[in-house]
């Protein structure tokens, strides 16, 4: 028994070693690609809320404007929730007994607020201010993707600091017109680099600040 | 950590009402609201995170979803995400500052000068800034109690409705109110209303700091010649912003036609004054009452004061001379004549009857009922009068106080007040004009008003201090346009035509008249003086103001026996020794702080400390000084014993070292050389290397380009933009013992030198903030960027990249960097969840770990250049305000653009006076400095 | 010298004979009181600093000392010093090899692995002196989500790279450099899963001449990677302070008199240990006196250099006529510091001069005590550059004070217990002298004496 | 033994005796041959008739690759990706690109040493038909072998192994694979 190790030994040797590197190459990979999945950054995950409120009810069906519920999406950093008072405007007449719109109805009596869940949610550190984005021309899609297509609101972007660096780098890509942000259906144009130059100038985009820490970072 | 002294608190909070409540008065607000789940999942999250690596992401588990609350009915001006400003006032003393105050969804957050108002010129004091932490101070009292009972306001109105029988039935006698300095016309009105319906009835007021005489203001920026005797009118005062702002107005070397005043100082104990002082006498209190009186008599002894009293002489009309409160009356009845021809106001004693006499009755037996609006006689009465003691001889005692504190625990009812920024009320600034203080946010602890707790009283049918108030104005403009005028008044901040200068408010008549004291020689004499940051202990339970350094100590939480080097040297005693401190009979324990320009042999108290029911954060610091004062001796006075006892006390200074070491830090020169040749100021210190002399080329800032001026010449120490900055930008309180470790957290500190001899010294400030620095030394060695330059060459520091290696701060020349060494966000000051309505939701709050610094208010540059662009234009000059310079009284801090040659600061920077800080370092600052200029009387040599 | 020179290895061995005394320290001589004493007291105080790291952990650096002005404290001297005894390993390996010394022979494996050991305790301290050690990893770059990268202009991210590095290259130079060892020791172990251990570790070692030949071609290229190497780790170390603007820091001398430093400690550390180890395991035929003197001579000498490096700063400050240089001079000399100061002049330039003398370099006692004194001196003369510098720089109104902690205090006592642990294990598991290259020397020698 | 023949194991008292066999046995026109020592033999693998290793050559590529792959990195995030304004200092401030450029240098010339070696060695080889030979243990304490392969053409069993007999061999032991 002078051999230590069968015949076999020296294939399982190399096998382990290459399977190891393998093996750490591939779990870099996945966590790399997790980390940036639908998963992890919950896009496309409709959320369930308390009451099923359909963007593309209200706003492809019926047409309503963003700004009529997120009134202050031009004058203030926060886009604004509508206030209970906001939904029974209407629903005090429509549907005033559907059993889902009851917590609505509740809310308004007992005075006690709605509770929706966050869709597109930053982290606490992170400074975002509608009002400049939508006053220097970045449609609402933009970022929120079709609503109006959407029978429950889910994220459909990451909303990683990668991906906002994308735009606050190159604005060109995304700016429109400033009437043209409200607009769901808006089609980019074939000629939107040029046009996104000439947008940067007619609609003063400071975009030399536009990657500074500071621009959302405090 | 300490959580022991919060549980109730905690509870509370966590009661489903609470947090219902919460909701609904803050909805955006909620969701941020932090919650035992969230607290684990940090913990969670630090130990998963060694598993993560790799990932741009925090937390082990996905990002947990949170909940948006919208309001069920929208306010109507409100826009959610922007924040409202509403004017009102807050009082020091009785009188009146106006303020503006800051809301996000109904939270107050920050309170700033009102820019119309007389004695605050949009200018705030370190008291404006604070309260805002004593509206939402945790400690303070919730509930009615009787007893230890709690009850409710309705038990207590029926025991009200039960005397109010009596009181109709006797006249009112033996009913007696006991208030602080009343300068509200409602208030007064009131009392007057209460006193007419039962005429046995008194009414006593008790100020602890109150002066012993009628109080003068003058007009400052027409004095060429102003000379102090123990008064220190730059520092905390009904004046104090319109007094720094008119001295500041004669000390600004940058404008063409520079009229510089001159101030001689003479005082016992260094003040923010005698700081600024071009001359400063340091002189015990007898040998500065001598000074005053040998000014007075006109007889030239000593020979300083002979030169004084030249130069008052020469400018007569124009001179002001200023006396102590602890000067005798001759001495102000001197004083008051003098400056007759600059007088802008004045209060005199009214018909108030004194706390000296309620003591008298107590004692004689003839009060049944007392009742105790604020105020807190049990701690700051003199000790002689022993009124904790007589107080349990009074059958009904009520007590409405904002605390449950010395004197609550002694009455069988408690109130709890409603806080200035809770109820509608009205008070008058030192020069008679009115404002109508309007509430900013329902009583969080449902208090009530004084106004609530007279109507009361008086059996009116208004109840509501809202009804009170604008019922009292009403009767004052019974012509029909009221609604325009209470609107304006509500929205000015200012009752329009209120200013009187000759209108005579109601003072505090002194307890007692001191005895005329003939020097006792050799022996050391002791000195009273209000503490300069909690005054008189009304403020012990504010961190804030606890952990703000004081002048020239740069002590913390705590108050010292301060003496002159001369005086330790020659009894052997250093800094923190305790010793036994004997006045008279009595005796209290005191640490000693040695301190340089302090007069020899004399020893100054600061009152306010040693408190027992402040609350968590003021209670048991310091020693008491009132166990030593007296009703005789309200000042102090010679014959102190001063017996070692070999303990020792550690006491928590911010600045350990004082002198400059030969270092141009601070440029000083004087207005003579200065006129001779501007270049005097370049030639005290190293110039910055040209930018040749540099490896790199100088990077270009086209566009926008931030930087700062400080104006030594201004600055005269108050400390209001440390603090100011610490409400702007959340900066946590971290105790006692992490600033003993030398970890404070103020952004913007005060320096302070002394310069020349320890006995005569000259004494500088200096407030240090970011310098922002072009080739800043921190940002090089940061491994992972988290402080780079912004476009605009903003010194950017960015928490949520920050790993913590606090290399930036060992390379920053000017140690402005501020590190969080432990969860300081957590700690016992910090984590009542009620303070976290407190904080300014545009800036992150910072969690363990991070490094932090001056961002020269980036939220605010932020929020400025989004309404410009929004509206497409560009910035104004002075548009962007930064917390510090916002709140600066003299106005020595000015921020702006140095890219337009414009612009205010551009200006500053262009004058001969500027000079980098450490500028042989060539870090290019963006904050640089005026050099200070004294004006010295050419005919009197140093001091 | 006319006193005769003692041999590398004492006369009277042969292949067989070196083999045996070597592998038997390991396969046969068993397990020791003193041994187990040893590592049960290395291992209490291992747990001990993992005990103060958990509740550093737990709490924040503010349970240390740190504060501002001092934001570096223990944990970055502790740093410096470590990785400056892990200094003398690849010195001995690769640059005595390069200049042909045959006594590094006898004692490089050691000091190799004492090098690997000092590294690891080093290279810990960085990480739990973060303010968030939780999120180390930013300072390497990998794709992140972020869009950022380590900021290359910081010497910080330099040392993560100069320290892997140089962990990585010393523990593969130790390694392959073990390989004929674990060959022998497989071979000669006596029960068969000791003998599948090595053998495994061995990777089927035959020592054919064209393994030999490709192995020694290796050997000396990486002794050739790993000189310039170690002189760099410990020159970007040096960097750290003076790439600083600190005075005290920012000096130009640092990198030469940091490495000289570097070298100093480790030999020092060397001898601390070697002392000992050769009596305990009777090994002082392989580890002669000449060894202790070489050892003493190179500590003389860094030592020298590491006292002109002093006096070198001493005359620039004056020289300079920097104010706030000077100042820091005479703070550190007089200042409330000042025992730190002498106590490391005593240390690190009064005492090495006793090396001059033979008596000192060939009694293994004195040279022990002077050793450790070096030690001590050295970790001092850390404390000094990082403490006394911070805590008055420029602004005397932001000057303050620094006094370590208890949890400083032992987290610095812990690392001796995790640098023994694993001293104490190497020695029971792996041949502590290189056997096949003492081989090769006993036979050098052998035919020398013919 | 009649597993198929690996080879014939020569054992051999001293360098000296293996060194002198093996250049005999070159000469005598066998190629597939290995010796085996404790310790590197002065000559012994030019005797047996081994080429220059190319390990340097690896070297030299692996520490050319660190180099560009470190500078091209500094290069590429700091300039192109994410221009950041540090203290004034300009975008590349190739000094201070230095030092990690040379570490990562290093790091990867030392790494394709040691794999390099490794890899042209053929380790690891846990299993090889002269570890058959029970006495070869030998060969890593304080015997040298030399080992005559069967799949030489100069080789037949009887010759082949009286041959090595004559160079003074200790034993001759056959090999089974």
């Amino acid at each position: 028994m002078a051999q230590l190790f069968q015949r076999r030994a020296n294939g399982i040797a190399n096998a382990v070693i290459i399977g190891g590197v393998l093996l750490f190459a591939g779990l870099c990979g996945d966590i790399f690609t997790f980390g940036r999945s639908d998963y992890w950054t919950r896009v496309d995950e409709p959320q369930a809320q308390t009451v099923p409120f359909s963007h593309q009810h209200h706003v492809a069906g019926l047409g309503i404007d963003c700004r009529y519920c997120h009134t202050s999406v031009e004058k203030s950093a926060f886009a604004g929730m509508p206030p209970t008072e906001t939904c029974m405007t209407c629903h005090s007449q429509v549907w005033k007994d559907a059993p889902v719109l009851q917590p609505v109805r509740d809310s308004l009596q007992n005075g006690t607020p709605l509770r929706w869940t966050r869709v597109h949610d930053l982290p606490d550190y992170v400074y975002f201010n509608h009002s400049i984005h939508v006053n220097k021309g970045i449609g609402c899609a933009s970022c929120h993707g079709r609503v109006d297509q959407m029978p429950l609101t889910e994220k459909v972007q990451p909303l990683y600091m990668r991906w906002c660096l994308d735009c606050h780098r190159a604005p060109e890509h995304h700016l429109r017109p400033t009437s043209e942000v409200f607009n769901m259906g808006y089609e980019t144009p074939t000629n939107q680099i040029a046009l996104g130059h000439a947008l940067i100038n007619q609609q003063h985009v400071a975009v030399e600040g536009l990657s500074d820490c500071y621009t959302c970072h405090r | 950590m300490n959580q022991q002294p919060w549980r109730s608190l905690d509870e509370f909070a966590d009661t489903p009402e609470f947090r219902e409540w919460l909701h609904r008065e803050f909805p955006p607000f909620a969701s941020e609201w932090p919650n035992d789940v969230n607290r684990r999942h940090f913990l969670k999250l630090m130990g998963a995170s060694f598993a993560l690596a790799g990932l741009g992401l925090s937390g082990c588990t996905r990002q947990p979803l949170e909940k948006i609350v919208p309001y069920v009915k929208q306010p109507e001006e409100l826009v959610p995400g922007n924040a409202l400003y509403f004017a009102t006032a807050l009082t020091l003393g009785g009188y009146a500052r106006g303020v503006l105050v800051e809301s996000h969804e109904g939270r107050p957050t920050k309170i700033e000068g009102n820019p119309e108002h007389p004695a605050s010129l949009g200018a705030s004091d370190v008291f404006m800034q604070a309260e805002i932490l004593n509206l939402y101070d945790p400690d303070r009292s919730k509930s009615v109690l009787h007893g230890n009972e709690v009850t409710t306001w309705d038990d207590l109105l029926a025991v009200v409705a039960a005397e109010r029988a009596k009181w109709t039935a006797n006249a009112g006698t033996g009913l007696r109110l006991l208030t602080g300095y009343v300068t509200s016309p409602t208030l007064l009105d009131q009392i007057a209303a209460l006193l007419k319906q039962f005429p046995a009835a008194t009414w006593h007021a008790h100020e602890p700091l109150a002066p012993l005489h009628a109080t003068t203001f003058y007009d400052l920026a027409k004095a060429d010649v102003i000379v102090s005797i123990g008064n220190d009118f730059l520092g905390p005062g009904p004046a104090q912003l319109k007094y720094t702002r008119d001295f500041a107005s004669r000390r600004r070397a940058t404008n063409e036609a520079a009229n510089f005043n001159r101030l001689y100082v003479a005082e016992s104990t260094p003040t923010n004054t005698g700081a600024r002082a071009d001359h400063r006498f340091a002189l015990a209190p007898q040998a500065l009452r001598d000074f005053g009186l040998a000014i007075a008599k006109g007889n030239a002894h000593p020979k300083s004061s002979a030169t004084v009293l030249d130069d008052l002489r020469k400018h007569a009309g124009k001179s002001l001379i200023l006396v102590g409160d602890s000067l005798p009356d001759e001495l102000h009845q001197f004083a008051r004549a003098w400056n007759q021809p600059l007088q802008i106001a004045q209060t005199t004693v009214s018909n108030v009857k004194s706390f000296a006499e309620l003591i008298r009755d107590i004692e004689g037996g003839k009060v049944e009922t007392l009742i105790i609006l604020d105020g807190n006689p049990a701690y700051d009465a003199p000790t002689d009068f022993e009124f904790a003691k007589k107080l349990a001889g009074v059958p009904l005692r009520i007590r409405l106080g904002l605390h449950e504190d010395e004197t609550s625990a002694l009455c069988q009812w408690h109130i709890p007040a409603a806080h200035p920024l809770e109820t509608w009320s009205d008070a008058r600034a030192f020069d008679g004009t009115a404002t109508i203080m309007q509430p900013l946010i329902e009583p969080l602890y449902d208090g009530k008003s004084v106004h609530e707790l007279l109507a009361a009283l008086t059996g009116n049918v208004l109840t509501s201090g809202y009804e009170i108030v604008r019922r009292f104005w009403q009767v004052q403009h019974p012509d029909d346009d009221f609604e325009k005028f209470w609107r304006r008044s509500l929205h000015d901040g200012v009752v329009a035509e209120t200013a009187n200068p000759f209108q005579v408010l109601p003072a505090v008549s002194p307890n007692a008249k001191p005895e005329v004291e003939k020097p006792a020689n050799g022996a050391v004499e002791l000195l009273f003086l209000a503490d300069p940051h909690i005054q008189d202990g009304r403020f012990a339970n504010n961190a804030w103001l606890q952990e703000l350094p004081k002048p020239f100590t740069k002590l913390t939480w705590d108050n010292a026996a301060l003496i002159s080097p001369a005086t330790a040297r020659r009894l052997n005693l250093a800094n923190e020794d305790v010793v036994e401190l004997k006045f008279r009979g009595r005796s209290v324990r005191a640490p000693i702080w040695i301190l340089p320009g302090q007069a020899d042999d004399c020893v100054t108290v600061h009152l306010g400390y040693g408190r027992t029911k402040a609350g968590n954060v003021g209670n048991n610091l310091g020693f008491n000084a009132y166990a030593l004062r007296t009703a005789a001796a309200p000042w102090g006075g010679s014959g102190l014993e001063i017996v070692k006892t070999g303990e020792h006390h550690p006491l928590a200074t911010t600045q350990q070292h004082q002198s400059m070491e030969g270092r141009d830090l601070i440029r000083v020169s004087t207005l003579a050389e200065f006129a001779k040749s501007p270049e005097v100021i370049a030639h005290l210190g190293e110039a910055p290397p040209t930018a040749s002399e540099s490896l790199y080329p100088t990077v270009k800032y086209s566009g926008h380009a931030w930087g700062m001026a400080i104006d030594l010449g201004a600055c005269v120490g108050c400390n209001v933009c440390s603090i100011a900055c610490q409400a702007e930008n959340n900066i946590p309180v971290v105790g006692k013992e992490e600033v003993a470790r030398g970890r404070e957290m103020h952004w913007i500190r005060v320096d302070n030198y002394f310069h020349g001899s320890p006995e005569t010294p000259r004494i500088h400030f200096q407030p240090v903030p970011c310098m922002h620095c072009e080739n800043a030394p921190c940002e090089l060695v940061c491994p992972v960027a988290a402080t780079v330059h912004s476009s605009e060459g903003l010194n950017q520091m960015i928490y949520n990249r920050c790993v913590g290696t606090r290399y930036c701060s060992n390379n920053c020349p000017y140690k402005v960097r501020r590190f969080n060494f432990l969860e300081y966000d957590r700690n016992k000051f910090e984590n009542a969840p009620v303070l976290k309505l407190l904080r300014n939701p545009d800036v992150t709050v910072r969690t363990r770990g991070v490094m932090e610094k001056c961002t020269y208010c980036v939220q605010r540059i932020n929020r400025t250049r989004i309404d410009a662009e929004n509206q497409n234009r560009s910035i104004r000059d002075g548009e962007i305000v930064p917390a510090c310079a916002q709140a600066c009284p003299g106005q020595a801090i000015v921020f702006g653009d140095i890219n337009d040659p414009q612009s205010r600061v551009s200006r500053l920077k262009a004058s001969p006076l500027n000079y980098d800080l450490l500028a042989e370092l060539n870090t290019r600052p963006r904050t640089t400095y005026l050099a200070k200029l004294q004006n010295p009387n050419p005919e009197l040599k140093e001091p | 010298m006319n006193t005769p020179e003692h041999p590398v290895v004492a006369p009277g061995y042969d292949s067989e004979s070196v083999t045996k005394k070597i592998a038997d320290v390991v396969l046969i001589r068993p397990v020791t009181r003193g041994w187990l004493a040893g590592l049960a007291v290395a291992f209490a105080l291992l747990m001990m600093m993992n005990f103060a790291i958990g509740w550093l952990l737990m709490r924040g650096v503010g349970v240390w000392g740190v504060n501002i002005p001092v934001a570096w404290g223990f944990a970055i001297v502790n740093f410096v010093w470590w990785i400056g005894i892990g200094h003398a390993g690849t010195f001995i390996s690769a640059i005595l090899l390069l200049l042909h010394q045959d006594w590094r022979t006898s004692i490089n494996r050691f000091a190799e692995a004492m090098t690997l050991f000092a590294v690891a305790c080093a290279g810990m301290f960085p990480l739990l002196h973060l303010g968030r050690p939780w999120v180390f990893y930013w300072l390497l770059p990998y794709p992140d989500t972020m869009g950022l990268w380590p900021q290359w202009r910081s010497p910080l991210v330099w040392d993560v790279f100069a320290v892997s590095t140089y962990l990585i290259v010393s523990l593969t130079f130790w390694y392959i450099g073990l390989l004929p060892d674990l060959a022998a020791m497989r071979d000669r172990a006596l029960r068969k899963p000791v003998q599948l251990i090595y053998g495994i570790m061995a990777l089927g070692w035959r020592g054919s001449a064209r393994h030999w030949k490709r192995f020694e071609m290796a050997y000396l290229l990486m002794a050739g990677l790993a000189t310039p190497l170690v002189l760099s780790v410990h020159s970007v170390v040096s960097l750290d302070f003076a790439v600083a603007i600190v005075p005290g820091w920012h000096s130009t001398i640092f990198p030469p008199y940091f490495v000289a430093g570097a070298i100093f400690s480790g030999f020092a550390m060397v001898l601390t240990l070697v002392i000992p180890v050769r009596k305990a395991y009777g090994l002082q035929d392989f580890i002669t006196l000449r060894h202790l003197e070489n050892c003493a001579k190179i500590m003389l000498a860094t030592g020298l250099m590491v006292a002109h490096g002093y006096i070198t700063e001493l005359f620039m400050s004056w020289y300079s006529d920097d104010q706030f240089d000077i100042y820091m001079t005479l703070n550190r000399m007089f200042g409330p510091y000042w025992p730190a100061w002498w106590l490391l002049m005593f240390c690190n330039i009064l005492v090495p001069q006793t090396l001059w003398f033979q008596k000192v370099r060939t009694s293994p006692l004195i040279l022990f005590v002077v050793a450790l004194l070096v030690n001590v001196g050295m970790w001092t003369e850390r404390y000094v550059i990082v403490v006394t510098s911070l805590h008055r720089d420029y602004m005397p109104s932001a000057w303050g004070m620094f006094h370590g902690t208890r949890w400083d205090w032992m987290t610095l006592i812990g690392s001796f217990g995790l640098f023994l642990s694993l001293l104490f294990l190497f020695l029971r598991l792996l041949p502590a002298i290189s056997i096949s290259e003492m081989r090769k020397l006993v036979r050098e020698k052998a035919e020398a004496n013919k | 033994m009649n597993a198929p023949l690996y080879g014939l194991l020569a054992e051999f008292e001293t360098p000296e005796k293996l060194l002198a066999a093996a250049q005999q046995a070159h000469a005598l026109g066998y190629r597939k041959m290995d010796a085996y020592s404790p310790f590197p033999v002065e000559g012994l693998t030019e005797a047996i008739g081994f080429e220059k290793t190319r390990v340097p050559l690896v070297v030299l590529l692996g520490g050319i690759t660190g180099g560009v792959t470190a500078y091209g990195m500094q290069y590429y995030s700091a300039v192109r990706d994410y221009p950041l304004n540090v203290g004034g200092r300009p975008l590349h401030s190739w000094p201070a690109f230095v030092p990690i450029t040379f570490e990562l240098t290093v790091l990867f010339a030392a790494l394709a040493a040691v794999f390099g070696m490794l890899l042209m060695n053929g380790l690891p080889k846990l299993y090889h038909p002269v570890f058959n030979v029970p006495e070869f243990k030998l060969a890593s304490q304080s015997r040298f072998f030399l080992c005559l392969k069967s799949s030489d053409e100069q080789f037949r069993l009887a010759e082949t192994r009286q041959f090595l007999e004559t160079l003074g061999a200790l034993a001759v032991r056959e090999v089974g694979r």
